[in-house]
């Protein structure tokens, strides 16, 4: 049971920042089905600063890894421009915008870590090595039956994100500028006729995206592999879309979505160990969540609205 | 190759590596071989080498990528499992030199081929595995060690038996008193459809896997784990590295310290070899000096093709672990011990020590 | 009076078309401003200059006697200009309240640091402001939930919230009732009456008449001129703007009510959403006969009519064409057993807008003998030739013939290629939602006699409309609709305007 | 407004400029701005741009090589081309036509693994006799894929789903389920793939000779061939065509005017689904003989940037497929011959989906200034 609740935490959490840029981003009427791309390009970006930064700061590893959680945003936002410019600047279709910047995502983070690692470190490989995540128990908490267990071996990235997740959501739905974020995603026309910029909110959303994705990228880099390395392309961008569009864009809904997920994740695992199948029913583990998606839209696809302008092209 | 006269063969030896997804520097598997390349270059400054990646890792790809340039070199080297199926292209080019690594080749009929222009190596991985096992046994704490593969194909079965044959060894030789944990959820089934337990992740390429069972396996108490698993084993060293000291784990291939390091600790116990740059330097100095002769064979430590690594600095074996694997290591060299293959007939359970 | 606004030599050009050319206009502070002109006259394109959310390509535009470059909404706000749009420029999913405050909003801090939109105080300050102009709104409704007039006062607050002195409204009553119309007329004259300035684009003559103090003439982008309106009758301006004399009453032709066509029994209609719109509703209509469902938006009229034409699904009740029961009918069923439906949304049902006019013009028929063969093959020729009768038949304008994409037309124009496809279908039942509304009087007058027309050719027609003189004048009989319920069915020589109205707002009841 | 257009945008206008064969002008000019920034990348690397573009032609079997291998020639090499293109035309096209009807299918790849793998094991290891193992191969590609592409049609009409997102879902989940019965049933454990299929049952002949040459002849390449002008002539010409396209454009509008949307939305899923069902046996039991478990093939989302280079247009679909997969066949040679790493052959691929994804912005420009200059 503790395993199932550490396990699904530590991959629920990353997915929501995924899934919270999505939300953005659609959100403010821009398609994004690159958040794969993105987030494999922030922890690119967030491998690379650890990699360069690591002879500059030494015996300060936390710093180390902090910094590159932020580096990481950075790396997401710089490729989400990309994706802003094309749909926003040059109306370009969102959603083959969205493929192809995964393709360049892939074969850019591909291209750049041989070409940087053999020029700058002068050893030919296509990963950046990292340090392990530090982890945290908290003291009383953990004690907690059950509960307990989301506060063991919590990934100090977990309240980080956490955190930036409130505000984010704060913004989103408190202040002026997160409303006409989502007006943009209903009626841009409207947001126009009262003096707003809509080619700048949706640039900044779609920007915002690019930088949470890296940013969950990045956390995954952390606690899967501890390796930036081109495995980094797993399909969980995809699955973060799955989350908010289940969520019907709203980020309390999205969360639920990504609990989920993060949890039918790691009770699969638990229940094949637990029933003692063999490894190659792991492959049918992996399908858990993708079925409880696809099996939970057909009943609530008809509840779930997506933001009316989704999509539009704004002249 | 064919008919066509070689400008650069007066220069020297013009060779391609040709390598799956993970490409030439890979830190690893088809580095090492590269590596043997660069050595013999460093002999032969006139050879020169191209590395060319077959980014799909498909078999059929990997072919037509070898097809593609097989005209533009005296030297093929091609490794990994994917270009079994090179026998044909070989035949139609008997001017050009092929090193497989990992692979005999086949003919078009799949059935295995020697020619003689194809220089096949394999490596007993059982070999590699049992100093592992030794090692594993050696070390642990809590006495309880594991094994975690890709998938149960030959050359990870092979590991894993080979594993399973050193804790063996060493429990009964060494008074060591270590415990093999599998997570019967984990078991193998290798290719012919037989159970053969062990941890398999199930594929070469999911880390998160990997790193739930290296959880799973350290919540077992296990302390010590030989990781074989391609790039899932990366989910492993994850799961060691955060358990604070914990777990250690013993690495493949080739030498992986560097992949180990968290902070100024290290996972690695020590690495196990497949000494492919040792042996592809070997052949490429064949080929130069006119002694090449085309084979399919399997190294072993005999021939120095296996090993572990025993460089201070790069492992964390006490003096007495390296002593009595060095010891280990003569008694499988000379044959005194033949630790159990996929296909050796018979399994780790029968593995009788004299 | 001080010139508040002025046009000088303003030219607007848009692929294919001169919207405006070389308009010269100025306007007084504190007067009611009309601009007349047919459909694609380009009034709407010169009001958006004002606004900002166009920019000229050549001439000026002066405010308050200064060269202003108004690149934005925002430059527009600033400059105290604010627009009630022909298309209402609202965020569905958000609160009137966040509607009314967008750009604007009044903020205050958590911890006295964070910044959050103080939506409890604007909430107060819309209801005070709703008060104090008579524009009632529940600050709190979301925009989807409410009707049109709704929306439309919460555009007028919207503009009165950010303290505009220059008011414009681009066709505001085209989609009111008339009670609703009078009740906006009222309140434009109190807002000019308390100062501001207000820019009416509208093709209603009476209104003009009503509350304007000037009328701008737009003819094909040109200015004719700006009129006195106290000293202009009605029938002068209407033969200024279409450029020759319009006859503005119908005079209607004797003729015979025929067989039945159409027999409505008990009808009951539910949204998509479930909710019932349309409660057990019977009628019958005959060849030669113009049945007018009167009532005020949103009270079940259009329910009707999607559920004739197949759009809905019947809940309860049946409906029979020619004695035939349709309720079970496929919408392309309907279609060949002889329903023709003008609905009330051109733009998103009435037409494919990324299709070009050809296309548009054969969309009910492109599958028939002679648009395709037997083998479903399309006959480019035979459809083209369809639309080039039809464009010539109804004068429907557009900047490249059967090319131009419909996005690409002016709303009265979209609206004509619509009514020419139905007419052209030969079907015996006509359905007219709102044919009239946002047309200018050229363009109405020709839809009226069609109507006319097709009464006198023996088809049976439904009528539908928000304007009760549309009604009053078309109609044979009248059905009352009131909450989804018949009022009362009664020949349009029984009742008076008075009474109909008096109807749509519930205040009688007919016991049947 | 005197001012003349200066010649950058003289030559612009020439290029996208309104006018004949618009669309195709716009998408060459992509094109060339694409190599124009792959050259950029090529000179930072310090490697000739002209060399590198003729070895891609040259690998493709376009240029001849400077010498050839055993019983190779250009010709096999440009054989070997159409070979490989064959399942991209498929691919694309099953795209261009669910595009055309206002669906995403970004199930392509995930219907390529599923028909190849019920293909294969359903023919593939059989000794059914070539002539009926290979139309039967086809039928099942058409069949298998067009189920699955029915599977999103009414799951997306029926229940509003997304189909983007069933479509990411599906493609999971036939990864997964194909990987596991390849792993526990059919593998060979040298290739670790699924064992190949039989001669009598692929669809390209392998080294087929001819004129002591050895080629690769792709059987259905004939096939797809014709299908870009049967889908051509149906999408433009025909009734059902017509219907497509209008529901595409306004469901609505379409359901008003009597076309049964839903009918309409699921037939055209049938057509790409089937068409991806062809990429798929063309592609595993083709050009490829065996199926990678757990690999979705790139080539699947590949071609929906493919079908757009194509402006969504069969035929320009087809000459898409053909660039594309000559950049994709050149592209060993290339790193062959120049030493570069392959990654930046696919990053001049990207560069130019990404120039094809602007081309409209591009004709809208152009469209403008062309007004300017007739206005002056
Ligand atoms: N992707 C793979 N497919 C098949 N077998 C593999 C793969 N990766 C590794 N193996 C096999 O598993 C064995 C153990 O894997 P190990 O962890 O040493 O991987 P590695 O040395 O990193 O190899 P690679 O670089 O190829 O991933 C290797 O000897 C190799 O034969
Ligand atoms: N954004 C645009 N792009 C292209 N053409 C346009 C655009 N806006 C307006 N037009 C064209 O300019 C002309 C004038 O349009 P405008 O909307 O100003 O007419 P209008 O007088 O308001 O007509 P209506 O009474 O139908 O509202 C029309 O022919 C219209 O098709
Ligand atoms: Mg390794
Ligand atoms: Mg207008």
């Amino acid at each position: 049971m503790d395993s199932i609740i550490i396990e699904g935490i530590a991959f629920s959490i990353p997915l929501f920042i995924i899934a919270i840029g999505g939300i953005y981003s659609e959100g403010s009427g821009v398609i994004n089905l690159a958040l794969e791309g993105l987030l494999g390009f922030g922890a690119f970006a967030g491998g690379l600063s650890y990699a360069l930064l690591s002879s500059v700061i030494t015996g300060n590893p936390l710093l180390l890894i902090y910094a590159s959680l932020a580096f990481a945003m950075v790396g997401g936002a710089l490729l989400a421009s990309l994706h802003a410019l094309m749909c926003i600047k040059f109306k370009a279709n969102q959603v083959i915008s969205g493929v192809v910047i995964n393709m360049l995502s892939v074969a850019l983070t591909a291209f750049l870590a041989n070409q940087i690692n053999a020029s700058v470190f002068g050893q030919p490989s296509n990963k950046f090595l990292l340090e392990i995540f530090p982890k945290v128990t908290v003291p009383l908490l953990s004690k907690i039956p059950i509960l307990g267990a989301l506060f063991t071996d919590l990934y100090t990235f977990v309240p980080i994100i956490v955190v930036i997740a409130l505000i984010m959501a704060y913004i989103l739905y408190k202040t002026p500028f997160g409303m006409h974020i989502r007006a943009c995603g209903d009626n841009p026309h409207a947001v126009a006729a009262a003096g707003g910029n809509v080619m700048k909110i949706r640039f900044i959303s779609v920007l915002v995206s690019g930088a949470l994705a890296g940013l969950g990228g990045m956390c995954f880099a952390y606690s899967i592999s501890t390796t930036f390395s081109p495995n980094i392309y797993m399909g969980f961008g995809y699955l973060a879309i799955a989350a908010y569009i289940f969520g019907s864009w709203k980020i309390s809904r999205t969360f639920l979505a990504c609990i989920l997920f993060g949890f039918a994740r790691s009770a699969g695992y638990v229940l094949v160990q637990k029933l003692e199948l063999p490894s190659s029913y792991g492959d049918l583990v992996l399908t858990l969540p993708y079925i409880v998606t696809l099996v939970l839209l057909l009943f609530f696809s008809s509840k779930t609205k997506a933001p009316r302008a989704l999509g539009d092209v704004y002249e | 190759a064919g008919s066509t006269e070689k400008a650069s063969q007066a220069a020297g030896l013009n060779i391609a590596i040709i390598t799956t997804p993970s490409g030439v520097d890979d830190g690893s598997f088809n580095q090492d071989n590269y590596n043997g390349i660069l050595a013999f270059i460093d002999e032969h400054p006139e050879a020169q080498v191209t590395a060319i990646r077959e980014p799909s890792g498909d078999v059929a790809a990997a072919l037509k990528t070898a097809a593609d340039v097989v005209a533009e070199y005296d030297v093929l080297v091609c490794t990994g499992f994917q270009f079994a199926g090179i026998g044909e292209l070989a035949k139609e080019n008997p001017e050009t030199k092929f090193i497989l690594v990992d692979t005999y080749p086949t003919d078009a009929a799949g059935n295995t081929v020697e020619l003689p222009n194809v220089y096949a190596m394999m490596f007993a991985e059982q070999e590699s595995g049992f100093f592992a096992g030794v090692a594993a046994a050696l070390e642990t704490k809590t006495n309880k060690v594991a094994v975690v593969n890709g998938v149960a194909y030959p050359s990870n079965v092979n590991y894993q038996y080979g594993f399973e044959c050193g804790v063996i060894y060493a429990n009964e030789k060494l008074g060591t008193n270590a415990k093999l944990v599998e997570l019967a959820s984990r078991a193998g089934t290798d290719v012919t459809g037989a159970n053969v337990g062990g941890n398999y992740v199930g594929s070469f390429a999911d880390e998160a896997t990997g790193k739930v069972i290296g959880q799973q396996l350290l919540d077992q108490g296990v302390d010590t784990i030989f990781v074989a698993a391609g790039a899932s084993g990366n989910g492993v060293f994850t799961a060691a590295k955060e358990s604070n000291g914990k777990l250690h784990v013993i690495g493949c291939d080739v030498d992986q310290w560097d992949d180990g390091q968290v902070g100024n600790n290290n996972i690695i116990l020590t690495s196990v070899l497949k000494v492919m740059s040792l042996n592809v330097h070997r052949a490429l100095s064949r080929i130069q000096d006119g002694t090449f002769e085309g084979a399919n064979v399997l190294l072993k430590a005999d021939t120095d093709s296996t090993g572990f690594v025993k460089e201070s600095g790069r492992h964390q074996l006490s003096a007495s672990t390296i002593e009595k694997l060095e010891e280990a290591y003569k008694l499988v060299q000379d044959g005194t011990i033949v630790p159990a293959s996929n296909f050796g007939g018979f399994t780790p359970e029968e593995f009788k020590v004299n | 009076m001080d010139t508040l606004v002025e046009f000088r030599h303003i030219t607007k050009r848009f692929p294919g078309i001169v919207a405006n050319n070389d308009i010269s206009l100025s306007i007084q502070k504190g007067e009611i401003l009309a601009i007349l002109g047919e459909n694609g006259a380009g009034k709407s394109t010169l009001m958006s200059m004002l606004f900002g959310m166009q920019i000229p390509d050549e001439g000026d535009i002066l405010i308050r006697g200064k060269k202003e470059h108004i690149s934005s909404p925002l430059v527009a706000n600033d400059l105290n200009i604010g627009m009630v749009h022909q298309h209402f420029m609202l965020v569905e999913n958000q609160s009137i309240t966040e509607n009314i405050i967008m750009g604007i909003e009044p903020k205050k801090r958590y911890f006295g640091l964070f910044p959050y939109v103080d939506i409890q105080s604007s909430k107060e300050k819309v209801r005070e402001l709703s008060k104090q102009y008579q524009l009632e709104v529940d600050p709190e409704s979301i925009i989807e939930d409410i009707p049109v007039s709704t929306r439309q006062r919460v555009e007028i607050l919207k503009m009165l919230y950010r303290n505009a002195e220059i008011l414009i409204f681009d066709e505001p009553t085209a989609v009111l009732t008339p009670q609703e119309i009078e009740s906006l007329l009222g309140i434009i004259k109190n807002l000019r009456d308390s100062g501001k300035t207000i820019i009416l684009i509208t093709h209603k003559l009476d209104e003009i008449k009503k509350i304007a103090d000037r009328c701008a003439i737009l003819c094909k982008g040109k200015m004719v001129g700006v009129f006195d309106v106290a000293s202009t009758t009605t029938q002068e301006m209407s033969a200024l703007m279409v450029g020759r004399e319009v006859s503005l009453t119908l005079s209607s032709t004797e003729h015979k009510r025929g067989t039945e066509v159409l027999r409505v029994e008990g009808l009951s209609v539910e949204t998509n959403e479930h909710i019932r719109k349309v409660d057990k509703v019977s009628f019958t209509l005959h060849r030669g006969e113009v049945l007018s469902i009167a009532g005020v938006a949103g009270n079940g009229q259009v329910e009707i009519a999607d559920a004739i034409a197949g759009l809905l699904p019947v809940k309860e009740g049946a409906i029979f064409l020619a004695g035939k029961d349709i309720s079970g009918c496929t919408v392309r069923e309907r279609i060949e057993s002889g329903v023709a439906y003008i609905p009330e949304d051109r733009q998103s049902v009435g037409l494919i807008l990324d299709f070009p006019l050809r296309e548009n013009l054969c969309l009910k028929q492109y599958y028939q003998d002679p648009y395709s063969n037997s083998r479903g093959v399309l006959q480019k020729q035979e459809m083209e030739s369809l639309a080039k009768q039809l464009i010539s038949t109804y004068d429907i304008r557009s900047g490249s013939g059967v090319n131009t994409l419909a996005r690409s037309m002016s709303g009265g124009n979209q609206q004509k290629a619509i009514i020419a496809r139905e007419i052209n279908l030969q079907a015996d039942l006509l359905i007219f939602v709102q044919p009239t509304r946002g047309l200018d009087v050229g363009a109405i007058e020709t839809i009226h006699k069609k109507i006319d027309e097709l009464r006198a050719q023996g088809k049976a027609i439904l009528l539908i409309s928000l304007e009760l003189d549309e009604i009053m004048e078309l109609a044979d009989s009248i059905l009352v609709l009131y909450n989804g319920k018949v009022q009362t069915i009664k020949q349009a020589s029984e009742m008076t305007k008075l009474e109909v109205g008096e109807y749509m707002m519930g205040v009688h009841v007919e016991k049947a | 407004m005197l001012k003349k257009p200066n010649l950058f945008k003289r030559i612009f206008m020439i290029c996208c400029g309104p006018g004949k064969h618009q669309l195709l002008r716009v998408s060459l000019f992509c094109i060339f701005l694409s190599l124009l920034a792959g050259s950029v990348l090529l000179l930072l690397l310090g490697k000739n741009p002209f060399e590198a573009y003729r070895s891609i032609l040259q690998g493709a079997g376009i240029l001849p090589k400077t010498r050839y291998a055993g019983k190779k020639s250009q010709l096999t090499d440009f054989m070997s081309l159409l070979n490989y293109t064959t399942p991209m035309i498929f691919a694309a096209l099953s795209v261009a036509v669910a595009l055309k009807s206002g669906i995403f299918n970004i199930c392509v790849s995930g219907i390529m693994v599923f028909s190849g793998f019920i293909a294969t094991i359903l023919v593939g290891y059989s000794s059914l006799a070539p002539i009926i193992a290979k139309p039967l191969v086809v039928l099942i590609g058409v069949v298998a894929g067009g189920l699955i592409g029915v599977l999103i049609g009414y799951l997306r009409h029926r229940f509003n789903m997304n189909e983007v997102v069933v479509a990411i879902m599906l493609n999971y989940i036939i990864s997964y389920v194909v990987s596991f019965f390849i792993q526990t049933r059919f593998v060979d454990p040298i290739t670790r793939q699924s064992v190949e299929v039989g001669q009598n049952a692929r669809l390209t002949l392998f080294d087929y000779p001819i004129m002591n040459l050895k080629m690769e002849i792709n059987l259905v390449f004939p096939l797809a061939l014709i299908t870009v002008f049967l889908i051509r002539y149906f999408i433009t010409r025909t009734r059902f065509g017509f219907e497509l396209q209008a529901v595409g454009l306004n469901s609505k509008a379409s359901n008003y005017a009597g076309i049964n949307v839903g009918k309409t939305v699921i037939t055209t899923m049938l057509i790409s689904g089937s068409l991806a069902g062809l990429a798929g046996v063309s592609y595993y039991l083709g050009s490829n003989a065996s199926i990678q478990p757990r690999v979705l093939p790139a080539l699947g989302f590949d071609s929906i940037a493919v079908a757009l280079l194509g402006n969504t247009s069969a035929i320009g679909s087809f000459f898409a497929s053909l660039l594309v997969m000559i950049f994709d066949s050149g592209t060993t040679y290339m790193s062959s011959r120049m030493q570069v790493l392959r990654e930046i052959a696919a990053l001049i691929t990207s560069i130019l989906l990404l120039f094809s994804a602007i081309g409209i912005f591009f004709r809208a420009l152009a469209n403008r200034y062309a007004r300017e200059v007739e206005e002056v």
